[in-house]
């Protein structure tokens, strides 16, 4: 059951045709909506067609739109509804956010972009992980990177926003990812559709069952205690990238004259 | 609720932005946004974790993604730094300034035809010189006569 | 601890802690006041060397040992490979009373060994040190390296003082090469001088050239012998160990070894041995300036004089004549060796003697004559007797005496003439400067052997030894076997063995070059004495350079002089029959054909023939150069054949005063051929071999050409080409997973 | 399904609709705090609309709003628009969503529709994360202000965001500490949780003096209150990151700036403070499932008389105080707080680890002595921390280069 099925009323795979069996991949709404994707992403990247990003936008959510009909359905039609909102919210943000052209617009549709991140986590019964997403990632992360834009570069958008590097990116990116994205998909397609739920890891204990209100303490438990070791590490990562952010930041600094690190020092307010 | 199909739904959608995320990283130029395209692949790759963390019925993945995000923090905290320094050497945000870091003898990189400054992208604020008075255009003189 | 091992480490610690203190301190700290270190370093070995003489002495008096007294004293193992030797032919010595054979571990035992022979050294080396020392301080006031040169002094000491005290021939081989350095240092002392450097380069390769024949002796020894000891070393004491699994190692020069007489081994026994005494004798020709080694020894004197009258004329060279001393028992035990021993030494004596006649700079003179007392001494050890040895080694000590004495006194006409040596610019300082000339004359009249100074008892020992060695029938001595009497007068040398009766083959030889010797006495007394009355007699002239100097030279350079000359005068009829005796007493003198030799004699005749010849010189140089110098003037002419223009060139005279051509010979058939192929080599090597390589260093350009034009620089494209890569790659995996 | 979406939906009207109101009345009643500091009336004249009733200025409020909403919405010409729209709205909506979590009253009984259990007086209740998503939502409010700034296209504006945005990023790191203890002590993020743990524990601020004050003084600056209100410091800054907005836009960034420390109260008081909670059972039984009329109108009153106590404490700490300098309040943050912060979790969690068997009084104690001795350890350091005196023995080129 799949949204085509639903749209279609059919729902079964007995209307393929002969030659639609001889190449499975090619008869897959899957396929062409990769492949709708990757021509609309390649018309809105910045430095295109300036009118073909409209175009591109069409195909763009063609794309997904049929990507979507593809996939196969796991619940209720308000379940599927939710998903495709959030999903949807998080690939539509993240396609934007690298079809705009001034980088501050960027780390906002990203922020966006992790909420329907985020609100997937949630969906999958990891509200800790959601949250800490918003709270770090967006609200730590994204932040600090606004911030030095907007030391950096706080004018908006510049010549090098504009452009790609010459002709080669965009169409052998663009081909590459949807590549990747393909054989990924056809391998995602080709699992058996009812494969048997593995049992709960032995490892884990009793703390499969995720989402239930003691969600928080089983997560407690497997990350202090399974994974005690990798915390420490994460620790001392963390400091490491701290002394090393601060060690880069003091011995970067060019030497000045004394004039010159007066007006140096305005400037960098 | 039809767990593999959840699981495959899920694969695929952190397929996408990992596929989105590298697109961005190689096709933008701007340091930041690329490095911002570099944690939105990140971000597939939860994504994925997530996913087959629920499938296997563990919280694996979730740890996974736990520690992804103590080293996207990391990452951040040192590349920020690094780009920083960067600017300061450059006064720009482009990568492909640093391309004279390339072997010697080669050509520069002749940059794409830089397309002309088109009217609606005019738009885009200009930090005014405090104390100067700004430059009034033509609709705000309308604006204003609407006051 | 024993009271002579710890003069032993006095001795050799005192210079080595000296010059270590001096390297350190010298040039912040002690600058100017540098020598009081290394002159009480020296001093206190040479008490300490009075030391261990006495207490050796009293050993030998109480032991009452037919072989004397020898100790060894084994400080530390250096280097211990174990089962490194196995010996394979080894019928048990008679008498030996052990098994050798088998497996030998090879120890290179760090081993001090105190026997007459080395105590004797230990004081000659000490006292000549010292004195020189003393001299120096006068001799080097306000030199840029004051400090160095002390350091390096104390230094040569130790080195010096451990290679007459080591007991093994790698650790003699160390100090050998020790001291080579030592003199390489001091010859180029001034290295800004170019000659300087150049003749300590000329020194450091001669040498090298005697130290490999040295070191192939010494690897030949360990083959044939399984050790590289001159002492027994102790068989392995412990309860497990039982005499057939860790046999006792003779040493080389060990008692044991010498009284079983166990030095040919294997079926080419004779021949091995044989090349081991050549090799050993290259090496001492390199250290002793023999010929065909004897080139550096005249341009060494470019060093301070200090150090001419130390290394080059009293101690260091002297290291060969000890070595070839030391090893007497493996001499002993190849006549023909010995032979060869003497031929050199007279043929060196000879040559120099010819040499010196003309050389116009005193110094040379003098490192000539050093060369032709060297080949007496080489001489007097190659008549394989104990009366030859005993007089060598004898020669050797007084030699040193009345060298040195020349050298400082030399050295004090130096200091005062402003560095000029050239006797032909200066003369007629008898007034000037009248100690350096008294002294100076003591140890002329010593080395040309005039009684009853030093020279003349010892050089008429070698004579009377060669002559014995030459004239005695074998058979006549065998009726006083066993007697060692004493004579005045006659042949009545006793004491030759019955086993040795008749095996006289070069009887001949040693003929001739008794003759040699009294051709060479009389050179010597003549060439002493040009130098003697040009430098002192006849009108005086000083040289420009010599400004204010051109006095006496100050008390620490005088007062050594005086000593030196007192040794020349009354060490020889005081020391001559109690050195004899005390050296008799030295284990590795007792080699089987020496044994059954004989005490030396006195021999009237002998001494008589030689004192004439002696004055012989002394008069003749008195009738050439004393006064008017006419004569010298017209034997000149006809030494220099200026009447037959075309053979000038190659006249006695210029023969004599180039040195007969030896160095321009050396340089022709050895450094110019060498050069040729170096010359080839360089060629082949930059164009053949770095060709080769060079082709080799091209390929990866070429691959990186390719390569190249991938570094733009641009990091995306980077990651584009890994994202492809990573692409095909997951692609591929799929497509076989699938199939 | 409808009954439980109904039930949220009232619930969040009744939610804003108060909060609104209280932000509004908040504001007249600062103002008359502040003329009650100043020793002057403040705004009285304002009563009942149509009546001659004055009410003590009741009317104010209403006066302020019609007259903001009736305001020009002028937005200038040079700014970037989208975002300078949006900067307010997504301020006022993450003040707001941060409500969903927070427990306005403890429970209610279930009067209605047959219904067997309580209502909970919170939009989702039982939120296993609850104190980390309050964590989250107010850090996207900084996207308001720094968008909101660099929108502005004024260097004033500008400079305001950046300040913000830093002051806030650097004052959740103790935020964080201060609350750290209080959820180790009470083993879950949830906030109704933790009022319930501190029900039988005692209130945390007795208990963990320290995390108390590291605590406030960090919400003081995440609400960007006096004297941490470097944002919109007026005498350099003119107005902030607001300084171009008008109208609404304005009234919707003052509303967050209220929100926020209503924010704050509500959680100073939840987590410190045993939230509903009062001693002597005055509150009833905490541990019953159900509930009467008269404890749950007592718990909702006491929570809401202590978050005005806490209020008003933070009002008149605004009009009493002198404002920090930049470089003071980075200091204060990462030389002074970060360390207590860091003190006072290591000292709890200590306690909570091997103390499990102590009484309470010793607990507090232990609390109060690690406050003392942190307080004379950071006395004693001042000169380290807070020493910014010119340094006389460096040239001024110096200086520069350290810098």
């Amino acid at each position: 059951m799949n949204l085509a099925g639903f749209l279609l009323a059919e729902g079964s795979e007995d209307a393929a045709c002969a030659w639609c069996q001889s190449y499975p991949c090619l008869a897959s709404l899957s396929c062409w909506g990769i492949v709708a994707g990757a021509l609309g992403l390649l018309l809105m990247l910045p430095g295109g067609w300036k009118r073909g990003r409209y175009l591109g936008v069409l195909l763009g959510c063609a794309g997904l739109g049929l990507l979507a009909a593809d996939l196969p359905w796991f619940g209720d039609l308000a379940h599927q509804v939710f998903f495709w909102l959030l999903a949807g919210t998080a690939l539509v943000a993240a396609v934007i956010a690298i079809s705009v052209r001034s980088p501050i617009y960027t780390a906002i549709w990203f922020a966006i972009s992790l909420l329907g991140v985020a609100g997937l986590f949630l969906y999958q019964e990891a509200p800790f992980l959601g949250v800490v997403t918003i709270a770090v990632y967006a609200g730590a992360i994204v932040v600090t990177f606004l911030f030095v834009l907007m030391l950096a570069q706080p004018a908006g958008h510049t010549v090098y926003d504009r452009v790609s590097w010459g002709w080669l990116p965009k169409p052998f990116a663009v081909i590459a990812a949807a590549a990747l994205t393909g054989l990924m998909t056809f391998a995602v397609a080709s699992l058996p559709s009812t494969a048997p739920i593995p049992t709960a890891d032995p490892i884990a204990g009793d703390t499969a069952t995720s989402g239930a209100p003691d969600h928080m303490a089983n997560l407690g438990n497997t990350l202090f205690g399974t994974h005690l070791v990798s915390v420490e590490v994460a620790g001392t990562l963390l400091l490491v990238a701290l002394v090393g952010a601060i060690a880069i930041v003091i011995h970067g600094k060019q030497p000045q004259l004394p004039n010159q690190g007066v007006e140096g020092a305005r400037n960098d307010e | 609720m039809n767990e593999m199909a959840l699981l495959q739904n899920y694969l695929i959608v952190g397929g996408l932005l990992f596929a989105i995320g590298l697109i961005g990283f190689l096709v933008r130029r701007n340091m930041i946004v690329m490095f911002l395209c570099a944690e939105m692949m990140l971000q597939g790759i939860s994504l994925s974790l997530v996913a087959f963390g629920r499938f296997h019925g563990n919280l694996g993945g979730q740890m996974m993604v736990l520690f992804i995000i103590t080293v996207a923090a990391c990452e951040a905290a040192i590349a920020l730094a690094l780009i920083l320094m960067l600017f300061q050497r450059s006064q720009t945000l482009d990568i492909a300034f640093w391309q004279n870091l390339r072997e010697e003898g080669q050509p520069r990189f002749v940059d794409q035809q830089i397309p002309e400054e088109i009217e609606d992208e005019r738009e885009w604020p200009q930090l005014t010189p405090a104390g100067v008075e700004p430059e009034l255009d033509l609709e705000q003189q309308r604006h204003r006569t609407r006051v | 601890m024993d009271e002579i091992l710890k003069y032993l480490l006095c001795i050799t610690g005192l210079p080595l802690a000296a010059a270590l203190l001096i390297a350190l301190l010298g040039p912040k700290l002690l600058r100017g006041q540098s020598h009081w270190l290394a002159l009480a370093a020296a001093l206190g070995s040479f008490l300490c060397s009075v030391l261990l003489l006495l207490a050796v002495r009293g050993e030998i008096s109480k032991a009452g040992s037919p072989h004397g007294f020898e100790k060894v004293y084994n400080l530390w193992t250096w280097a211990d490979v174990s089962d490194a030797y196995d010996q394979r032919i080894t019928p048990p010595a008679e008498g030996s009373g052990s098994v050798t054979g088998g497996l030998h571990d090879f120890q290179i035992e760090v081993a001090l060994r105190t026997d007459a022979l080395s105590a004797i050294m230990l004081c000659m080396v000490t006292f000549v040190a010292s004195l020189v020392v003393l001299f120096a301080i006068g001799y080097m006031k306000g030199d840029r390296g004051y400090w160095r040169f002390f350091s390096y002094v104390s230094l040569f000491i130790f080195s010096m003082t451990m290679l007459v005290s080591v007991s093994n021939f790698a650790l003699l081989f160390v100090f050998w090469e020790a001291v080579g350095v030592c003199s390489y240092l001091l010859i180029g002392f001034w290295y800004e001088k170019p000659s300087a450097v150049a003749a300590g380069k000329k020194a450091f390769l001669v040498n090298r050239i005697g130290d490999f024949g040295f070191a192939l002796a010494i690897f030949l020894i360990w083959t044939t012998f399984g050790t590289l000891n001159f002492h027994d070393s102790d068989a392995v004491q412990g309860a497990a160990a039982t005499a057939a699994a860790s046999p006792e190692v003779r040493g080389v020069l060990g008692a044991t070894r010498i009284a079983s007489d166990d030095y040919v081994v294997g079926p080419h026994g004779q021949a091995v041995l044989l090349a081991i005494c050549l090799l050993l004798l290259l090496g001492a020709c390199g250290k002793s300036a023999q010929f065909p080694l004897h080139v550096w020894l005249p341009d060494a004197m470019e060093g301070p004089t200090p150090v001419s009258a130390l290394i080059h004329a009293a101690t260091m060279v002297t290291a060969g004549v000890y070595m070839v001393t030391r090893c007497t028992p493996l001499f002993t035990a190849s006549p023909t060796a010995q032979m060869v021993v003497a031929c050199v030494g007279a043929g060196t004596a000879l040559l120099a003697g010819l040499i010196a006649l003309t050389q116009n700079d005193l110094k040379r003179v003098l490192a000539y004559s050093t060369v032709s007392q060297l080949g007496y001494m080489f001489l007097a050890l190659g008549t394989g007797s104990m009366a030859g040895i005993v007089a060598g080694m004898f020669h050797l000590f007084t030699h040193a005496f009345f060298k040195a004495l020349l050298f400082l006194g030399s050295g004090s006409v130096m200091h005062a003439m402003g560095n000029v040596i050239d006797m032909r610019r200066f003369g007629g300082l008898r007034k000037r400067m009248p100690i350096t000339h008294l002294t100076f004359a003591c140890g002329c009249l010593a080395l040309a052997g005039v009684f009853p100074f030093a020279g003349f008892w010892s050089k008429d020992a070698i004579v009377a030894a060669v002559h014995d060695k030459a004239h005695v029938p074998a058979e006549a001595h065998l009726a006083a076997a066993d007697t060692i009497p004493v004579h005045l007068a006659g042949y009545e040398v006793s004491g030759a063995p019955a086993e040795h009766s008749g095996s006289s083959p070069y009887a001949s030889i040693y003929g001739w070059l008794y003759y040699v010797a009294m051709v060479t006495s009389f050179l010597t007394a003549f060439y002493t004495f040009r130098a003697f009355f040009l430098t002192f007699y006849g009108k005086e002239r000083i040289p420009p350079e010599a400004g204010h100097h051109a006095h006496e030279s100050p008390l620490s350079m005088t007062m050594p002089l005086v000593a030196l000359a007192a040794c020349a005068v009354f060490v020889g009829f005081t020391l001559d029959s109690s050195f004899a005796d005390f050296l008799q007493q030295t284990p590795s003198l007792a080699a089987g054909a020496v044994t059954q030799t004989t005490m030396p004699g006195f021999h009237l005749d002998v001494a008589v023939i030689s004192t004439v010849v002696a004055l012989l010189g002394i008069g003749s140089a008195t009738y050439f150069y004393l006064g008017d110098r006419n004569e010298i003037a017209r034997v000149g002419k006809a030494m220099k054949m200026e009447r037959r223009p075309g053979l000038a060139g190659l006249s006695p005279y210029q023969l004599s005063l180039n040195k007969f051509f030896l160095d321009e010979i050396y340089s022709a058939v050895i450094v110019k051929p060498l050069q040729g192929v170096a010359r080839l080599s360089y060629w082949l090597d930059r164009y053949l071999v770095d060709g080769l390589v060079n082709v080799c260093g091209r390929i990866p350009p070429l691959a990186g050409l390719l390569m190249r034009s991938l570094q733009m620089g641009l990091v995306q494209f980077y990651a584009l080409a890994m994202v492809l890569g990573a692409l095909i790659m997951v692609a591929a995996r799929m497509i076989w997973a699938a199939n | 399904m409808t009954a439980i979406i109904l039930e949220a939906l009232i619930k969040i009207a009744l939610l804003i609709g108060g909060l609104m109101t209280a932000a509004a009345y908040f504001v007249l009643l600062e103002r008359r705090i502040a003329a009650w500091i100043q020793d002057r009336r403040g705004p009285n004249r304002v009563g009942m609309p149509l009546t001659k009733l004055r009410l003590f200025g009741l009317g104010q409020p209403l006066a302020d709003g019609v007259k903001f909403i009736f305001k020009e919405e002028y937005t200038p010409a040079h700014v970037n628009k989208v975002l300078f729209v949006a900067a307010p709205i997504l301020i006022l909506a993450a003040a707001l969503a941060a409500f969903a979590v927070i427990p306005f009253g403890s429970m209610i009984p279930p009067d209605w529709f047959g219904r067997t259990e309580p209502i909970k007086l919170v939009v989702a209740p039982g939120v296993d994360v609850g104190m980390i998503y309050v964590f989250a939502l107010s850090s996207i409010a900084v996207y308001g202000v720094i968008l909101g700034g660099w929108a502005s296209n004024n260097k004033y504006s500008f400079l305001g965001g950046l300040r913000s945005s830093a002051q806030l990023i650097a004052y959740e790191v103790p935020l964080g500490l201060g609350i750290l203890a209080v959820v180790v002590a009470a083993g879950s993020l949830d906030l109704e949780a933790i009022i319930h743990a501190q029900t039988t524990q005692g209130w945390c601020f007795l208990l963990q003096p320290l995390g108390f004050l590291v605590f406030v003084v960090a919400a003081f600056a995440e609400a960007a209150r006096l004297p941490f209100d470097l944002p919109e410091c007026e005498q350099e800054l003119v107005g902030g990151y607001h300084t171009e907005y008008s109208g609404i836009k304005l009234l919707l960034f003052l509303v967050a700036e209220f929100l926020h420390m209503i924010t704050a109260s509500f959680l100073i008081v939840i987590l410190f403070m045993g939230g509903w909670h009062l001693p002597w059972g005055l509150t009833g039984d905490p541990a019953a499932e159900s509930i009467g009329w008269v404890p749950a109108i007592v718990r909702i009153v006491a929570l809401a008389v202590k978050i005005i106590a806490v209020i008003v404490f933070f009002m008149v700490v605004r009009w009493s105080w002198p404002r920090f300098r930049f470089d003071q309040l980075m200091a204060l943050a990462w030389k002074v707080m970060l360390p207590l912060g860091v003190v006072n979790f290591v000292v709890m969690a200590t306690v909570e680890q091997f103390g499990g068997s102590l009484s309470t009084g010793v607990k507090m104690a232990i609390g109060w002595g690690t406050f003392v001795l942190s307080w004379v350890a950071i006395a004693a350091a001042g000169p380290l921390i807070a020493d910014n005196r010119a340094r006389h023995d460096l040239h001024p080129s110096q200086i520069d280069s350290q810098v």
